[in-house]
């Protein structure tokens, strides 16, 4: 392997990876304030094919975006308008909206199947894309792949270091505390799950105009189940939870040399590892013996737990106030 | 900040929670609110504090009519209250949590919080790390941090629900230290609580309330006696005991030490013979539900033996257990005991030692309506257990035990309950003694555990003191080695 | 992550209108959706209807595919009537069936038996097959802390990449190696059919046996009452003194098991080989029957027959009108969509009509 | 009015079309489903039905007797199943419906000298010569590559992918030494199998991404051999960006249209005359089961009314090495390059076709590895 196609790998991971980076850190938004938007392999087809759709006809990529982040916002706030006002479970509902999405993409789809449309166009940043290696992988991209990097940090940012992301920590980790303190508990969760929703639809566009250019059938199938097992994997922290989408990403990557290099097992079975190991991923993030294992000390439970991620307290659970 | 409450109601469907009630506080003065379980305490509070909603009355702060939408509301004039169980974020760090609620900014102003929460802690002799996480706190360092939270939130008005039963003596007369300093400065503190030794030291004046209703209001100097009356209607006996004969032991401790991730309690060691009943006090959370929870067979003690009825139980399945006729009653009623969703018929079905694989519904119901009957529960067969009251439930919990058991292990047996409900609990309890069962009880009221232990087991700081016999020990004596000292 | 809701479809104390309302009002409110949906793509909707109507019905043919899909709904939805009682949402199902297809596809290539035989010993491999994936996700869950969700979805994905190895490696056809399947059972081990339909006697009356088996179960038995105490609070019936870890594998086993005979009876009664994605999306479309039957039983085969209707008839839409199928499974989403809502709402209605 | 034709109006006729993936998927279903057009257009009285994506994953549970049940109902006697995917059903169904009449494209269940022969009154099989198209893709792909590597976006593996990989291999292999005057050794040519005819995301591999990977991996050229246009897509989006790469897509016809400036051109199956033939005979009363493997119009590739298969030029292919292509194709045409002559090599290096014979038809129908001089996976599994 020469060099070259090293940074190409890392380049086309980090640029492959960018829808999943929305999705993961919207769910991740969503569940922090304390509401599982299960819906999310329905949402992201839908949102991608709405994206493409509205690309395709008006041919304006910035309307496409908006109708996908539209669509996304619109069907979480099914999920939220269900939980919150309706306290339904929160399961249920997400889980008819996934198929219920998928369907609708099928069924809307069908005149946009494998017709060219437009694309995200490449834009390289001039001057820092010239900077070797480092410049060929983040600098050599698109504004929607930059964008998703910069997600990143704003998550991180807003979360931790501004006022109302520690009242949106404050809402999924015990939400009477958090109306104690004058926050209006449900008016934040419905707000943040929309904001999720927009986000996840978003990142389904990104599919349909830049990763899986143009629209079919069942386009995306499947990864929206990844995004929420990584959203847990992240332990719901932004940079872990890209650092899981890269990781995916490039669990893919070897999936697709790995033909080459083990010729005699079928290439399905590759195609298949990225799931089983996030089985093994989420039995070593929710493993009771380790559990015990690093809760000896305070120290090593410190450590444990800032590795591991616990859920938000309040998660999938219904506030009422008195 | 001079407040009062005027002819305050609050129903609760039928329940009057608070009828008519009309107080005024000085500044500077800590006003005592008295009252046994369910007397309407909370409810006033939280309607002063913006949690609920009056039905009828007012509220003057400095003479000026309030209506509080929400706490925050009731905070930003100056109306603070501290909840028994401290409502703050446990996975968030001091800082965060004290930050948490202030609006100075987009961002999170963490230095002007910093310099601020050092202030506040040089001023009380608090000494809490900014950065630690609260759930590593003690009940009462949490207490002192909501303390600084709401000062420094321009609190004028503090309200402190029954802020003593979950911390220690020295964290206790730490709490007071602080509670008299914040009067001095010109702060209206109201002072929720159940005991009467904690009123007398502090208050300057008491109001008592009972069943929703004032039943008067007392200045210092007063007597505990007088304010028995008022709470109770008249001042309680001790009944004189039944005498038991003690039998065979059914339960031998041998140096168990039990632990859960925060704490962890060595070398207990204990023998409760039939007939007798055992008493476990202590702050809550000082390791007795541990115990309790190891001697049932639901967590595994860490060291030690457990012999029951002359058999070593150590690891062996919760279902051994039962089959030796140990039962336990756990604290959460619908949490740990009882099931939401299922009726009373279904949880005496389930209950029934005999494990017929088909169910006989007619049959279950009739046993049912006897048994609802028997333990005057006030439902019927159909009745979903979340349905019923707190008593009932309780009631209900006590009617699923078996028979003929051999260890019966409590936690909180009376919490929530009625006087009249408390006495039939015991009188229910003491009826299983007599045929030769052994009791085993936690209870945070110290009352309850001289009235009925014949031994008591105190836990405190990580450790338990040998197990005392109640009729040579005073008050005095338990408050301390709760307390911590002496042990 | 929240408890099922198992809201009753039908209080006592309301009235039958007004059940009959709550209850059709989502199911015209769905229809006049799927009209609009119809209407935007600029099809006529009352010839989709039709032509949805006749795909169903319109011939004993396709009355007997309609059955064909019931059958498999059926079975999928009694085994999740188990572990929804349980309080577990086994989403894994799909995976389950896939196994129990491979499972019946072992027996039917291993031994050479007489018809009776074979097949009786491939619902057998396909309940063990199924059961066991199922105790998988199970012991995840109950062992490993791995949420079911992402257990079962995890290993119905695994599912799929066994089945492809098997297709295109150990299991492959001579000379050819696709993964559109592997050679054909021999017909000892196809199921037999009515006359000109293509579903049997034995699939429908083993669907309706495992149907009532399980009525009955949860109903009159103390297991059934035992599941149910452990999906509405695992730590009370833990307390009670029921083997709350044993109940919840139990559970998953059991819905393994009837997950495993739709993969058996797909492979042997449609398929009569094994393919890729052979659990057909039964599993995912029974979750929704038994979320629309309200988690009871008796209304299972009816709400199932519907689904199967229009899943098969949705066929004729793209043949007649140009129309794409996924009209149906929209149809089928919006239902029970409207429907769960409409609970929740109606819930909300009470609660302020009584205070 | 109609014009008065001399041929008297046949009795209308409806046939079918299953179709493995979507009708629109600019693909090898697309070839069909417009074949089938043209036939209505070339047929008075005639039309069609079709029902699209009959795969599992498309439509779990809808098996293809399902399908002809229902095409049987709306009276439609010729039913034609267009993918190597149905070949097993369709044996196992047209003896169950002896009023219908079958045709299995791709299949070889009808040759009598296969190895799959099956007696079997109505069902027929028809299949194009598309490995002379491949032959000129691989051509086209050598001459335009400037790294010497190129990719090969495979199906999955079975006698008829190993077959048209093989023959673009040979193509590009003779292109590279004969008019690039390059060393054969030097050509670099890597296959990769996705699993599946198309994408079944979760099932197979993502063809966009094992595109994009071929890329990463310094191929300049990517020839697809999957029912759709992933692989040009991706090649398009790689050239905006100001990379030198290009495709050869397949199937279809119109198969440059989604990145035209990246096709190198499109080997594609025109499957219109032999579906008038066959429809025209069913009309007849002259059918009869018969194999055909359908070769191209070498004197016009593009006739839509002669041969079986055809190439379009991309506009991603230079004038010169069109030139150069348009020679190659006519050597192959007029018989003086034949690439199926010896020696042969297959990957593991037995000798398959010995020097100075020629490749029976058998030989190439069931090729059985990839060749020396290709990597990748020639079987699923040893
Ligand atoms: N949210 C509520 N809904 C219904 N009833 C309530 C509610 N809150 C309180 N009650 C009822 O109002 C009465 C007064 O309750 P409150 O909590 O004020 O008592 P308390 O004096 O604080 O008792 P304790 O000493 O046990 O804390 C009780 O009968 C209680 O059951
Ligand atoms: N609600 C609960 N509260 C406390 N501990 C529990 C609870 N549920 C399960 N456990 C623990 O999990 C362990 C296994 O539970 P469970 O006994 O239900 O196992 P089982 O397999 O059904 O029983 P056995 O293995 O004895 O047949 C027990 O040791 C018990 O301590
Ligand atoms: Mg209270
Ligand atoms: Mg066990």
């Amino acid at each position: 392997m020469d060099t070259n196609f090293v940074i190409l790998t890392f380049a086309s991971i980090l640029a492959e990876s960018a829808p999943l980076v929305f999705a993961v850190i919207g769910e991740t938004l969503g569940e922090k304030s304390g509401v599982t938007n299960l819906s999310l392999d329905g949402t992201i087809l839908l949102s991608a094919m709405i994206g493409f759709a509205v690309a395709f006809t008006t041919n304006n990529l910035y309307l496409a975006f908006l109708a996908a982040m539209l669509v996304g916002a619109l069907v979480a706030s099914i999920v939220a308008f269900s939980s919150i006002v309706l306290k339904l479970d929160q399961i249920a509902v997400g889980f008819v909206l996934t198929l219920l999405c998928g369907d609708l993409s099928t069924f809307f789809g069908n005149p946009f199947v494998r017709k060219p449309g437009p694309a995200v166009p490449h834009f390289a940043i001039p001057g820092l894309a010239e900077i070797p290696v480092v410049g060929k992988i983040f600098f050599d991209q698109n504004i929607v792949v930059y964008l998703s990097v910069l997600l990143i940090f704003a998550a991180w940012w807003w979360i931790y270091k501004t006022r109302p992301g520690l009242k949106l920590q404050g809402i999924g980790e015990r939400p009477a505390a958090a109306f104690a303190r004058g926050v209006n508990v449900n008016a934040q969760r419905f707000i943040y799950t929309l904001i999720g929703g927009a986000l996840v639809g978003f990142g389904g566009a990104t599919y349909s105009l830049f990763v899986k250019l143009g629209w079919s059938y069942h386009h995306t199938y499947g990864i929206g189940w990844i995004a929420l097992a990584i959203v847990i994997f992240g332990g719901w922290h932004p940079i872990r939870g890209a650092l899981g989408a890269y990781i995916f990403g490039g669990l893919q990557s070897v999936s697709s040399f790995a033909q080459s290099a083990f010729t005699d097992v079928p290439t399905q079975v590759f195609q298949t590892a990225p799931f089983a190991l996030m089985i093994i991923a989420l039995l070593f993030v929710s493993n009771e013996a380790l559990d015990r294992f690093f809760s000896g000390s305070p120290v090593s439970r410190k450590i444990w737990n800032s590795l591991r991620g616990t859920p938000p307290g309040a998660l999938s659970t219904v506030f009422e106030q008195e | 900040m001079r407040l009062e409450l005027k002819h305050i109601h609050k129903h609760f469907g039928a329940v009057h929670a608070n009828d008519d009630i009309s107080i005024a506080v000085e500044s500077g003065t800590i006003h005592g609110l008295l009252g046994e379980n369910g007397a309407g305490k909370s409810t006033l509070m939280k309607i002063l504090s913006g949690f609920i909603h009056r039905d009828a009355g007012e509220i003057l702060l400095d003479g000026r009519a309030v209506a509080f939408k929400n706490p925050a509301e009731a905070i930003r004039a100056g109306v603070g209250m501290l909840h028994q169980d401290p409502l703050d974020f446990p996975p968030l760090t001091v800082l965060d949590n004290f930050l948490f609620g202030r609006e100075d900014g987009f961002m999170q102003n963490r230095a002007g919080a910093l310099a601020d929460l050092q202030r506040f802690s040089r001023q009380f002799g608090f000494d809490l790390d900014p950065d630690a996480l609260v759930s590593s706190l003690t009940v009462g360092e949490r207490q002192q941090l909501e303390i600084m939270r709401l000062l420094s939130l321009g609190a004028k008005i503090l309200i402190f629900d029954e802020p003593t039963t979950g911390i220690s003596l020295p964290q206790k007369i730490k709490l007071f230290e602080t509670l008299r300093l914040l009067a001095k400065q010109g702060m209206t503190i109201i002072f929720v609580t159940h005991k009467l030794q904690d009123a007398e030291d502090l208050c300057g004046k008491v109001t008592v309330l009972r069943l929703g209703k004032m039943t008067g209001q007392v200045t210092h100097p007063f007597t505990a006696d007088q304010l028995v009356r008022l709470m109770f209607g008249q001042s309680l006996e001790t009944r004189a005991r039944a005498s038991v004969a003690l039998g065979e032991p059914i339960l031998e401790l041998r140096d168990i030490c039990v632990a859960d991730y925060r704490l962890r309690v060595p070398e207990i060691n204990l023998q409760v013979r039939a007939g007798q009943v055992i008493g476990l006090a202590g702050i809550e959370g000082s390791g007795q539900r541990l115990l309790l929870r190891a001697c049932a067979g639901l967590d595994q003690p860490v060291a030690g033996d457990i012999w029951i009825s002359g058999a070593r139980m150590n690891r062996q399945p919760y279902r051994d257990f039962l089959e030796r006729g140990v039962a336990y009653l756990p604290a959460g009623r619908l949490e740990e005991g009882l099931v939401p969703g299922l009726n009373l018929t279904e949880h005496f079905i389930l209950a029934r030692r005999s494990r017929e694989f088909f169910i006989d519904w007619r049959a279950a119901q009739d046993a049912a309506q006897s048994r609802i009957g028997e333990y005057s529960i006030r439902g019927v067969p159909a009745s979903r257990v979340e349905a019923l009251s707190g008593g009932n439930q309780q009631r209900a919990l006590l009617a699923l035990l078996q028979p003929n058991l051999n260890l019966i292990l409590l936690e909180h047996p009376t919490r929530g309950l009625d006087i009249e409900s408390t006495m039939w609990v015991w009188s229910q309890l003491l009826a299983r003694r007599q045929r030769g069962a052994a009791i085993v009880f936690a209870s945070a009221d110290l009352d309850e555990i001289f009235e009925y232990s014949d031994r008591i087991l105190v836990f405190s700081g990580g450790r338990v003191a040998r197990a005392l016999n109640a009729q040579e020990t005073s008050v005095q004596q338990l408050g301390e080695l709760i307390g911590g000292k002496g042990l | 992550m929240s408890e099922i809701t198992q809201k009753p479809v039908f209080s006592k104390k309301t009235g039958f209108s007004a059940d009959l309302l709550w209850t059709m009002g989502p199911i015209i409110l769905a229809l006049l959706l799927t009209t609009l949906a119809l209407v935007a793509i600029g099809a006529d909707p009352l010839k989709a209807y039709t032509t949805l109507w006749n795909g169903a019905f319109g011939s004993p043919e396709k009355l007997g595919s309609v059955i064909d899909a019931w059958v498999p709904l059926v079975f999928c939805s009694v085994g999740l009537l188990v572990t929804f009682t349980a309080g577990l949402w086994n989403i894994g199902i799909e995976g389950q069936i896939v196994m129990g297809a491979i499972g019946a596809a072992w027996v039917a290539r291993t031994f050479d038996l007489p018809a009776e035989i074979l097949i009786a010993l491939m619902f057998i491999g396909g309940a063990l097959g199924g059961a066991a994936w199922a105790l998988l996700a199970g012991a995840l869950k109950v062992y490993g802390r791995v949420h079911e969700i992402f257990g079962g979805l995890g290993l119905n994905f695994v599912a799929m990449g066994v089945t492809l190895y098997l297709i295109i490696g150990p299991w492959k056809r001579a000379g050819i190696a696709s993964t559109s399947g592997t050679e054909p059972f021999r017909p000892a081990a196809w199921l037999l059919n009515f006359p000109g339909l293509t579903v049997g006697p034995v699939e429908i009356i083993l669907a309706i046996i495992s149907l009532a088996l399980i009525y009955f179960a949860l109903r009159g038995t103390l297991w059934g009452l035992q599941l149910k105490a452990i999906g509405k609070n695992a730590r009370s019936a833990f307390w009670l003194g029921i083997p709350t870890s044993r109940h919840m594998l139990g559970a998953f086993a059991v819905c393994g098991v009837f997950a495993g005979l739709a993969g058996a009876e797909q492979a042997s009664g449609v398929w009569a080989r094994l393919i890729p994605a052979i659990s057909g999306g039964y599993g995912y479309l029974a979750i929704l029957v038994v979320l629309l039957s309200g988690f009871r039983a008796p209304l299972v085969p009816f709400v199932a027959f519907f689904f199967a209707a229009v899943s098969k008839g949705s066929i004729s839409l793209p043949l007649d009108l140009q129309v794409d199928s996924a009209l149906g499974g929209v149809l089928q989403g919006v239902v029970v969509l409207l429907f769960v809502l409409s609970q929740g709402v109606r819930a909300k209605w009470t609660q302020t009509l009584s205070s | 009015a109609p014009a008065p034709t001399a041929t008297p109006v046949a009795k209308p006729i409806t046939f079918g079309v299953v179709l493995v993936g979507p009708y629109n998927d600019h693909g090898w279903s697309e070839a069909h489903y417009t074949a089938a057009q043209y036939v209505k257009s070339k047929l008075p009285g005639s039309d069609f039905i079709y029902i699209d994506k009959l795969n599992p994953a498309d439509r779990p549970g809808m098996t293809l007797e399902q399908v002809v049940n229902d095409m049987k109902s709306k009276g439609v006697r010729l039913i034609l199943t267009t993918s190597d995917d149905f070949q097993t059903d369709t044996i196992a169904i047209a003896p169950k419906f002896p009023d219908i009449t079958f045709i299995n494209a791709s299949g070889d269940s009808a040759w009598k000298d296969g190895k799959n022969y099956k007696d079997i009154k109505n069902l027929g099989n028809f299949m194009g010569k598309m490995e002379y198209m491949k032959m000129v893709a691989g051509c086209a792909a050598a001459l335009s590559t400037q790294t010497g590597k190129m990719g090969f976006l495979g199906p999955l593996i079975n006698d008829e992918t190993r077959r048209l990989a093989d023959a673009a291999y040979l193509g590009a292999k003779y292109c590279w030494t004969t008019y690039a005057k390059k060393n054969a050794a030097d050509l670099k040519f890597d296959v990769k199998w996705i699993g599946f005819w198309f994408n079944i995301p979760g099932v197979t591999l993502d063809p966009t991404k094992v595109a994009n990977d071929f890329f990463n991996a310094g191929n300049d050229v990517v020839i697809s051999g999957i029912d759709t246009t992933e692989a040009l897509v991706v090649t398009g989006q790689r050239q905006a960006k100001g990379e030198k790469v290009w495709a050869v897509s397949y199937d279809y016809k119109e198969g440059c249209n989604e990145a035209p400036n990246a096709c190198l051109g499109v080997p594609y199956f025109n499957w219109g005359p032999a579906y008038l033939k066959t429809v025209k005979e069913f009309q007849a009363g002259t059918w009869k089961p018969s194999w055909d493997w359908n070769g191209p119009d070498w004197a016009n590739l593009d006739n839509p009314d002669t041969g079986a298969v055809g190439f379009t030029f991309g506009k991603g292919l230079t004038d010169a090495n069109k030139t150069t292509v348009q020679q190659f194709i006519k050597g192959l045409g007029d018989g003086s390059i034949n690439l199926w002559k010896g020696p042969i090599t297959l990957q593991d290096g037995t000798v398959y076709v010995k020097e100075g014979a020629v490749a029976t038809d058998k030989e190439i129908w069931y090729l059985p590895q990839l060749l020396q001089g290709m990597t990748g996976q020639s079987a699923p599994t040893k």
